[in-house]
């Protein structure tokens, strides 16, 4: 008999998937659709930390609900209701589309839940297409159809292409073991390790993932797909989907435990990182920055996944978290700083520090954060990942980690600078901190600095997750 | 006996490579998808080949879902290029860097 | 060599060559033409590796539904021929190069790969009440997700599709 | 020998003498710097109160034995031990009352001199900040106790050169004292580094102990005592460090009296003196001495020879007289170099006074504009500089003549007569240099020479002013007068404690006659050309330009000077260094954040271009990823 | 290495008296002005007045770690809150207290988005505090941070010439040294195989081979030597300087660029001596080349900050020279000249910070009789400078002192071109001197007040300390030294 309760978040998104479903085949009626959607995602979130304790093994063994993916599922709830709460009165996505907006973007949560507690390359395979897809549409509903469609249109390209890599790569490993089921490739694993067609299908494999997490080689859609997409889709991509990316990048990175792996994730993670920093340096698009960022961020989370151990995956885990926490603060900030579905540069940031000083501050936090500052959460969370690959012996990949660090500071620095010490031109419209900005500011900053400066239980809670993985 | 499952392999490595060539080298939106399509159909072969080697059941049922995919993907897909087209007059993947560098 | 292995060479043939032709078209509708030739060979292929119910649903939705999309898609554009170069010199660079580089890896994967792959299979074939039981036992939470993933193309589909009727700008 | 410790009878008088100028020092600088009367109180009463102490210290010590040392712990840093403390002999106790003398009758002298200066608060601070730091070097017990406050008598000095420093001359002045004084004070410190290396212990007199040669290789014993004769060189403007005295007259005329002429100054010879054995351990490194107290002597006297301005006749001849000392204790005589420092002192600041008397008066420098203006009715003055004048050139029955024959004795007794000869040209230039002046002064000819700019600018002076400054002149006059006549007493009082085995300095009876003579020589040749009526007022040097440029411009030396500083140091060095700083390694740093902005927009513009390139890009990599694993 | 557990914690409140100030600050509108500086002088007073308590209750005799405290933080990685000083962070401690305090006071007449400056000094103060009280090294590379970010905007705001390249200079090159340290960092805490980072179990002798301690040293030699101002790694050190605001230059050069020497000693000599010793000789060379060039370097500046900031390069490397020497004596003349060169700098800049605010200008040849004017401004310059040079019985003179005896006994060579850099010193320092206070009274300037009573009061304050500690250097030498002989005396 099977334990439906412990599909409750899913279940539960389902029924908002057709709520808004319905919703979609209604007058539209923006406001009303927000708030819906701002009660449902609220719910599950809450359903999803309740759910943290549940486990089983669903649908003949396809489906693994334990720790790990229930703490993904509540990162994944949380990163919807954030952005949901980043919607109030979107100009991102026309009126008439907003009720289709919150159906794909609550299918694209329901599918990367599913996607975490996959264990099955099935299951994996068709929730990641599932989540995949409906972010190719949401990019391409922004109001700004041309650029809306051109990103959703590369976007669409790079990924099918990764997908159809990652298709053959499953066909690969498939034909080697004769499995698909996580547990018994890992069975498998010691008689495949040296098996060329097993690593290169499991290499290829992780593509498909590598290209949700815009790790290089198949980062080229990110930055045109950040700077095309409406703002809240944009944050959506940069926090829930690279979430997801990292949990089943997790689960599968088990598999490839030989020198091979570690050297060829080494070389992905180091290309992520300069890749993503040095091309961030000269963006001016604020959103484009995000992106490139987001791919050195990508590199970092390689470092803890390529450690190895329970220790390297506590790490990227407790990191996801604080990607989700500081990609999240900036992609708030520039939801508010934009005007009507423009893009906004990083010169639209002057002022902020007047108009918004507590939103402000959250932008300065995050930016550390991203820039591996103590004393917040991304720094800690860097220092886990550091730890980890340190206690493998990777002493050049984290040197060359830190310098990296070092140049992403530079831009960061250049955003802090337009935020709070750029004048702005006196006529140019300026942003109104409203209350519940303010407070989810606030949230951020604590979640920030509290659990960067105090990580104890979080990292207690990451370790414990990833201990079921191995 | 029909033959060994490398050479079904091989014959899906070598439809993956048509596609990917078509996918990167031609100049034109509709056969990139099409492109697309055929690195989909060569993995479909593959696991069929796979499913027959093993004898297991999970490499078929991966192919429908394939197709379910690539259906998928040629209706998005094609929605998009013809979007693309309406806006642009053209199915030129140039297009979609030059006007980016005008707006 | 048996029968069965002559024909699975021959339909390699047929398959290979009738997608190297697809590709290299520059009119799209004889492109997408000969890919369905592809695409039946692939079926008869599926039917010949034990997978009859495969064979039939790829008749049916990739040469049929896929496909006739494709040539809706053609005429509709009405740009059968293309004009210039068939493969732009820029292009080709990195598509040689990945095609080298993938070439060279498949070599090798082949030389040294799996010694037990070059055992030639045994035929069999799974009946589609099997396979039906089989996918619905097994994976009946993939169809439901697969359910919704053709939920979504529709939904986009629509929405990609259909030009708003007032053809906003951007706001400003 | 024993060295006993301090009764508390002299430890409390010397420790007032000490504290007093300090707590004058301090006081006037965080109270009293707007209140120059008061200030001029505290700064002379505290000094009173350290003379009458050190009068009372050698009063009570007369005819030691044995030196009395009183030592406490300054610092403790892991083996390295650093103490303060006094000592009490003969040498310390005699210059001590020497200093405390000069300073007292300088601040009195100053009351006039100084009357109306806005900054006088300050300068009676900085009198005391001096008395204070001269009299613990005097009294020092330790060469790093000694060298501290040598260094404090270097800021003071700095400060009083440059005390107006609105003129752009006296700052300039008072930095190239410190700083050349410094090049001297570097040496020293590294030749104390060096002892402390060897010896691990910087007790003086331990120091002058003979068995410290044991614990020395002879070239490091030398080495390090040429090291500590830097310092020597810096502070008594030695040769080749000898071009910051002139320069230093820029202070009030009180101050070049007291420090660049009298005591300051003197602290090298002072320091010289105080090693003296531990120098004579050297005999190498008391050539080198020797030799450079002569040319220093020679050099400045030539210079003397052609100045105009008074102050500046007397710098050099106090750099010529301190040739003398040097020479004197360099030939080996302990006795006549510290007996001419004791009496150059009083005669050197008499000099001074009687030409600040003048200036003040005057308002000018130039000793033919003074002459011009009258200057030989201020009898007084005039009659005490002669008197000085007179000591200087080593005329009987005046101090001069008793100490400068000590010295001519001690290089008679030196086997090579170069020295001697080198002493008795001395001698003849000092008379004349030094009766040029007097008679310029005395016998006013119809020269026209225009008057230079005057320096203090204090216009017509009161006469209280006159009878305060009098005071000290007639003092000073009367010690050199007397001050001879002190000659064997001291001697016996200064020997009492020193180690035994110094040789003893010749008397020669043909001696005193040729030194006399060549004095009066001298004189007489001032007399021709300056003196008489008629007399052509020019020097013979004059009638030679070339050597009277060469004097009159030093010799080069500053010229040489100042080439090196702003070819070789300032442009050539730094100047390297800079452009290194700016272009190689900001350069390099900027050319490398240049760089990395540059790749920076490369791998955008890849990330720019068609999607399909990108797509090939993507599957290449990942295809050579894949290709990897058969490697 | 004993460990002396608080009765109170007296080390905690100093840093909540930071974050006290910090969070009241931020609870004041911004416009009360006079309400922030206040509150900022109060509690910086009462972190003042913490410090010299720490100093005054520490047990010389017994030394060791002492005002230990800890609290378990992180179990799983072993990072605890642990707090202690010893000899060596006292003297800093207190330095620090001293120019927060005279920083705050300073500033009294700022205008400029007040409450930010106040908040972000406060932040950076507390950062420094806890990096010298730490002993985990978790919160040392936490705090070291924390001390550095506020910098940027602290300098980017409230600065002046060229200050957003200076700022962002300063910043990047400061997070490169850290970009070093962080990896050492791991890398020692790994290799230990305690899964712990608490400094005194990973300073156990033994615990690191030789190679791991020569390794781990150098990454924080460079990355400490980075903010240390370590040639050829200075050069962010005058940029900075001179675009920094009056009280920031006084923080930066005065408490963070001793954090970089601190670290160098906290981190690399208690946990790698080896390495320590490994590497002295080229420590001891580019500390040597640091002072030599610094003079010289400041020798052709024409902006007075700029000159002090390289006075500063020169000083450093006398510190430098000092820990290279591997003996007590060296270790004790380091860090006294810590502390010296600290007060001394602070001074410095207070005074410069005083005739920029009132005329504009910080070029050399602009100024001139400024000591007809406002003459204690200027004198306090002068004092500033003649510490600078090495003038006797003021502080900088035993710390110089001690380090050249040292090091003439180890490095003669280097010792004897570090004695002979002093004369160049003296020379630029007293050029200064004479073309800004000297000279001729301006006539532009003529109009300028003379530093009032409160701006005075910071100014006084250093220099009694300058005196004080001049006069009484056994009293630090006496704490330092009950730390360095351990040190020391754990070597093989």
């Amino acid at each position: 008999m099977m334990n439906w309760i412990a599909l409750s978040p899913e279940l539960w998104m389902l029924a908002t998937i057709g709520v808004f479903l319905g919703r979609s085949m209604m007058r539209p009626d923006a406001g009303r659709d927000h708030l819906l959607a701002l009660v449902t995602s609220a719910v599950a979130l809450g359903v999803a930390l309740a759910g943290t304790g549940f486990s089983g093994e669903l649908f003949a063994g396809t489906y693994r609900v334990d720790l790990f993916s229930q703490f993904y599922k509540c990162l994944l709830a949380a990163g919807f209701f954030l952005v949901v709460c980043l919607c109030d009165g979107m100009q991102g996505v026309r009126e008439d589309l907003q009720a289709e907006f919150y159906l794909l973007l609550a299918v694209c949560t329901l599918a990367m839940m599913m996607l975490v507690s996959s264990v099955h390359l099935l299951t994996l395979y068709i929730t990641l297409e599932l989540s995949s897809y409906s972010l190719y549409i949401l990019v391409s509903l922004r109001r700004d159809r041309a650029r809306g469609i051109r990103a959703g249109l590369k976007y669409f390209l790079v990924g099918a292409a990764a997908s159809a890599v990652m298709l053959f790569g499953l066909a690969l490993v498939y034909g080697t073991t004769g499995t698909a089921y996580l547990i018994d490739l890992l069975a498998a694993l010691p008689v495949q390790t040296g098996q060329p067609a097993f690593s290169i299908g499991l290499l290829l494999l992780l593509g498909g993932f590598f290209f949700k997490l815009a790790i290089f080689p198949f980062h080229v859609w990110a930055p045109d797909v950040y700077e095309g997409a409406a703002n809240p889709v944009a944050a959506y991509i940069a926090t829930a989907s690279k979430v997801a990316a990292v949990g089943i990048l997790v689960r599968l990175a088990v598999l490839g435990t030989t020198a091979y792996f570690v050297h060829v994730l080494a070389v992905l993670a180091i290309a992520s990182m300069t890749i993503g920093n040095l091309a961030a340096i000269t963006q001016t698009d604020f959103k484009r920055l995000l992106a490139y960022s987001s791919v050195a961020q990508g590199g970092y989370i390689l470092i803890g996944i390529l450690s190895m151990d329970p220790a390297g995956y506590a790490a990227a885990t407790f990191y996801a978290f604080a990607v989700l926490v500081m990609k999240f603060t900036c992609f708030m900030v520039v939801v508010q700083v934009a005007v009507g579905d423009k893009n906004p540069t990083i010169e639209d940031l002057a002022g902020l520090h007047r108009h918004a000083p507590v939103m402000a501050m959250a932008l300065m936090m995050a930016l550390f954060g991203l820039g591996g500052i103590p004393p917040t959460i991304g720094f800690t969370g860097k220092l886990l990942l550091f730890t980890a690959a340190m206690a493998k012996g990777h002493f050049t990949l984290v040197l060359i980690a830190m310098i990296n660090v070092v140049i992403s500071l530079y831009y960061y620095l250049k955003v802090l600078r337009a935020a709070y010490f750029l004048e702005p031109s006196p006529d140019a419209p300026h942003v109104q901190e409203t209350l519940p900005m303010k407070a989810l500011s606030l949230a951020m900053i604590a979640a920030m600095v509290v659990i960067g400066f105090y990580p104890n239980h979080l990292i207690e809670l990451t370790r414990r997750a990833a201990a079921l993985i191995s | 006996m029909i033959v060994p499952y490398s050479h079904v392999l091989a014959l899906s490595g070598l439809l993956f490579l048509i596609g990917m060539v078509t996918t990167v080298a031609r100049r034109n939106l509709i056969m990139v998808v099409l492109g697309l399509e055929v690195m989909l159909n060569a993995a479909a072969v593959a696991f069929v080949g796979a499913s027959l080697r093993w004898e297991l059941l999970d490499g078929q049922a991966l192919v429908i879902f394939i197709i379910a995919v690539a259906a998928t993907e040629v209706s998005v897909g094609l929605a998009l290029v013809v979007a693309a087209y309406r806006k642009t007059g053209s199915v030129d993947p140039e297009q979609l860097e030059e006007t980016e560098a005008s707006a | 060599m048996t029968v069965l292995s002559l024909l699975f060479y021959l339909l390699a043939l047929l398959i290979v060559a009738s997608t190297g032709i697809a590709v290299t078209r520059r009119n799209l509708a004889h492109a997408v033409v000969y890919l369905v030739i592809s695409f039946f060979g692939t079926a008869m292929l599926f039917y010949l590796l034990g997978a009859p119910l495969l064979a039939a649903l790829e008749v049916i939705i990739y040469a049929g539904a896929i496909m006739i999309l494709f040539l809706f898609i053609v005429m509709m554009i009405r740009l059968e021929r293309i004009e210039g170069p068939l493969f732009p010199r820029r292009q080709m660079v990195p598509a040689l190069v990945a095609a080298a580089v993938y070439l060279g890896a498949g070599i090798l994967l082949m030389a040294y790969g799996d010694p037990a792959g070059n055992a030639r299979l045994a035929s069999a074939s799974a009946s589609p009440a099997e396979f039906g039981r089989f996918l619905f036992n097994r994976h009946w939470l993939a169809i439901e997700i697969a359910s919704l993933l053709l939920l979504v193309a529709l939904v986009g589909a629509l929405h990609i599709g259909r030009e708003p009727a007032d053809a906003e700008e951007p706001q400003p | 020998m024993a060295i006993s410790g301090i009764p508390y009878s002299f430890l409390v008088p010397a420790l007032t003498a000490l504290a007093a100028p300090l707590a004058a020092f301090t006081l006037i600088m965080t109270q009293l710097r707007q209140r120059a009367q008061l200030a001029a109180g505290v700064s002379i009463a505290a000094v009173s109160l350290s003379f009458g102490c050190a009068v009372w210290l050698l009063a009570a010590n007369w005819g030691m034995t044995a030196p009395l040392e009183h030592t406490w712990q300054w610092m403790v840093s892991g083996d390295l031990t650093i103490s303060a403390g006094l000592l009490l002999d003969p040498l310390s106790l005699l210059m001590a009352l020497v200093v405390a003398t000069i300073c007292l009758l300088v601040q009195i002298y100053s009351l006039g001199y100084m009357a109306g200066d806005p900054g006088m608060g300050r300068y009676y601070g900085f009198m005391s900040l001096f008395a204070w730091a001269m009299l613990s070097m005097t009294l020092s017990v330790t060469l790093l106790q000694l060298y501290i406050f040598w260094e404090l008598v270097g800021l003071a000095s700095y400060l009083l050169i440059g005390f107006w420093f609105e003129k752009y001359s006296a700052s300039q002045a008072g930095k190239k004292a410190f700083v050349m004084t410094r090049l001297g004070d570097v040496a020293f410190l590294l030749g104390i580094l060096l002892v402390l290396g060897h010896l691990g212990n910087l007790n003086i007199l331990f120091m002058n102990t003979p068995d410290v040669a044991a614990r020395f290789a002879p070239a490091w014993l030398t080495l390090a005592v040429l090291l500590i004769f830097g310092g020597v060189i810096g502070k008594s403007a030695q040769f080749p460090l000898l071009t910051w005295l002139p320069d230093a007259m820029e202070g009030p005329t009180p101050v070049s009296a007291l420090l660049h002429s009298a005591t300051m100054v003197a602290a090298g010879v002072y320091l010289l003196a105080r090693l003296f054995p531990f120098f004579s351990l050297s005999p190498t490194a008391m050539t080198v001495c020797l030799a450079v107290g002569t040319i220093s002597m020679l050099l400045s006297s030539t210079m003397a020879m052609v100045a105009r301005d008074i102050k500046q006749v007397w710098a050099y001849s106090t750099i010529s007289q301190l040739g003398f000392m040097i020479m004197g204790l360099a030939a080996g005589s302990y006795f006549a170099g510290v007996f001419h420092l004791t009496t150059h002192a009083g005669f050197k600041a008499l000099l001074f006074l009687c030409s600040g008397v003048l200036i003040h008066h005057f308002g000018t420098n130039d000793m033919f504009a003074i002459s011009r203006a009258g200057g030989r009715s201020l009898k007084v003055t005039i009659v005490c500089m002669t008197i000085a004048a007179g000591a200087l050139s080593g005329l009987p029955p005046l101090s001069g003549f008793f100490s400068k024959e000590a010295i001519m004795g001690a290089l008679a007794a030196h086997s090579n007569p170069v020295w001697l000869g080198a002493g008795l040209l001395g001698a003849f230039l000092t008379a004349y240099y030094s009766f040029r002046l007097i008679f310029v002064l005395l016998f006013p000819g119809r020269d026209d020479t225009p008057e230079v700019a005057h320096d203090a600018g204090h216009g017509a002076a009161p006469a209280w002013h006159d009878h305060v400054m009098n005071g000290p002149l007639l003092i000073l006059a009367a010690v050199t007068l007397g001050l001879g006549w002190a000659e064997h007493p001291l001697k016996e009082f200064l020997s009492g404690v020193l180690p035994e085995g110094l040789p003893a300095a010749h008397h020669l009876a043909w001696l005193p006659r040729t030194a006399i003579g060549l004095c009066l020589g001298g004189i007489l040749l001032a007399w021709l050309e300056f003196g008489r009526p008629r007399a052509p007022k020019i020097g013979f040097v004059e009638r030679m330009p070339a050597l009277h440029r060469l004097f009159a411009e030093r010799w080069y030396i500053d010229r040489f000077y100042r080439w090196f500083l702003d070819l070789v140091i300032y442009r050539l060095v730094a100047g390297t260094c800079e452009a290194n700083d700016r272009k190689v390694i900001d350069g390099g740093l900027d050319g490398l954040a240049n760089g990395v902005q540059g790749t920076g927009r490369r791998v955008d513009r890849f990330n720019r271009v068609m999607i399909q390139q990108r797509l090939g890009v993507m599957f290449a990599v990942i295809f050579f990823l894949a290709l990897y694993v058969f490697f | 290495m004993n460990l002396q557990y608080a009765q109170f914690p007296w080390l905690s409140s100093m840093l909540l008296c930071c974050l006290g100030g910090l969070v009241t600050i931020m609870l004041i509108p911004g416009h009360r002005e006079k309400e922030i500086k206040w509150v900022s002088a109060f509690y910086s007073g009462l972190t003042l007045v913490l410090s010299l308590n720490v100093f005054v209750l520490y047990d010389k005799s017994v030394g060791g770690f002492q005002f230990v405290e800890r609290v378990d933080w992180v179990r799983s990685l072993g990072i605890s809150y642990f707090n202690g000083v010893d000899g060596f962070s006292v003297p800093l401690l207190l330095l620090t207290g001293i120019v927060f305090f005279t920083a705050v006071l300073t500033m009294w007449e700022l205008t400029l988005r007040v409450k930010e400056f106040f908040a972000l000094l406060f932040l950076l103060v507390a950062g420094v505090f806890g990096l010298f009280m730490s002993l985990d090294l978790f919160f040392i590379f936490v705090w070291y941070d924390v001390s550095l970010f506020p910098m940027y905007l602290l300098i980017a705001i409230w600065g002046s010439t060229r200050k957003e390249y200076g700022a962002m200079k300063l910043t990047l090159y400061l997070l490169a040294g850290s970009a070093l340290i962080l990896p050492a960092l791991i890398y020692l805490v790994v290799h230990s195989g305690l899964q712990t980072f608490d400094l005194t179990a990973l300073m156990r002798p033994g615990l690191f081979t030789p190679y791991e301690q020569k390794f781990a040293f150098l990454l924080f030699f460079i990355g400490f030597g980075i903010l240390a101002g370590v040639w050829p790694f200075h050069t962010w050190s005058p940029v900075g300087h001179v675009a920094a605001p009056t009280a920031v230059s006084m923080i930066h050069a005065g408490v963070l660029m001793k954090i970089g020497a601190f670290g160098v000693l906290r981190l690399g000599m208690f946990m790698c001596p080896a390495g320590w010793e490994y590497w002295a000789p080229l420590m001891a060379l580019l500390a040597t080349v640091g002072i030599v060039y610094g003079v010289f370097v400041g020798l052709r500046q024409t902006d007075i900050k700029y000159v002090i900031g390289y006075s500063s390069v020169s000083h450093m490397g006398i510190v430098g020279l000092g820990l290279a020497t591997v003996s007590v004596e060296g270790l004790n003349g380091a860090v006294f000249q810590m502390f010296a060169h600290g007060i001394m700098t602070a001074l410095f800049f207070s005074s410069v910070g005083y005739i920029y605010d009132r005329t504009h200008t910080k070029a050399i040849d602009e100024l001139g009789g400024l000591s007809h004017i406002m003459p204690k401004a200027s004198g306090y310059l002068i004092l500033a400078a003649l510490t600078g040079i090495g003038v006797p019985c003021l502080a900088s003179f035993w710390a110089e002192l001690t380090v050249f005896i040292a090091a003439f006994r180890v490095y003669p060579v280097y010792g004897v071109l570090a004695v002979c850099a002093l004369v160049v010193s003296a020379l630029f320092m007293l050029r200064v001197v004479q073309r800004t206070c000297y000279g001729p009274p301006n006539e532009r300037f003529a109009h300028l007040e003379d530093v009032s009573f409160t701006l005075g009061l910071p100014r006084m304050i250093l220099v009694t300390v300058i005196f004080f500690f001049g006069l009484f250097p056994s009293l630090m030498f006496d704490m330092i030294q009950t730390a360095s002989l351990p040190l020391l005396n754990g070597l093989p």
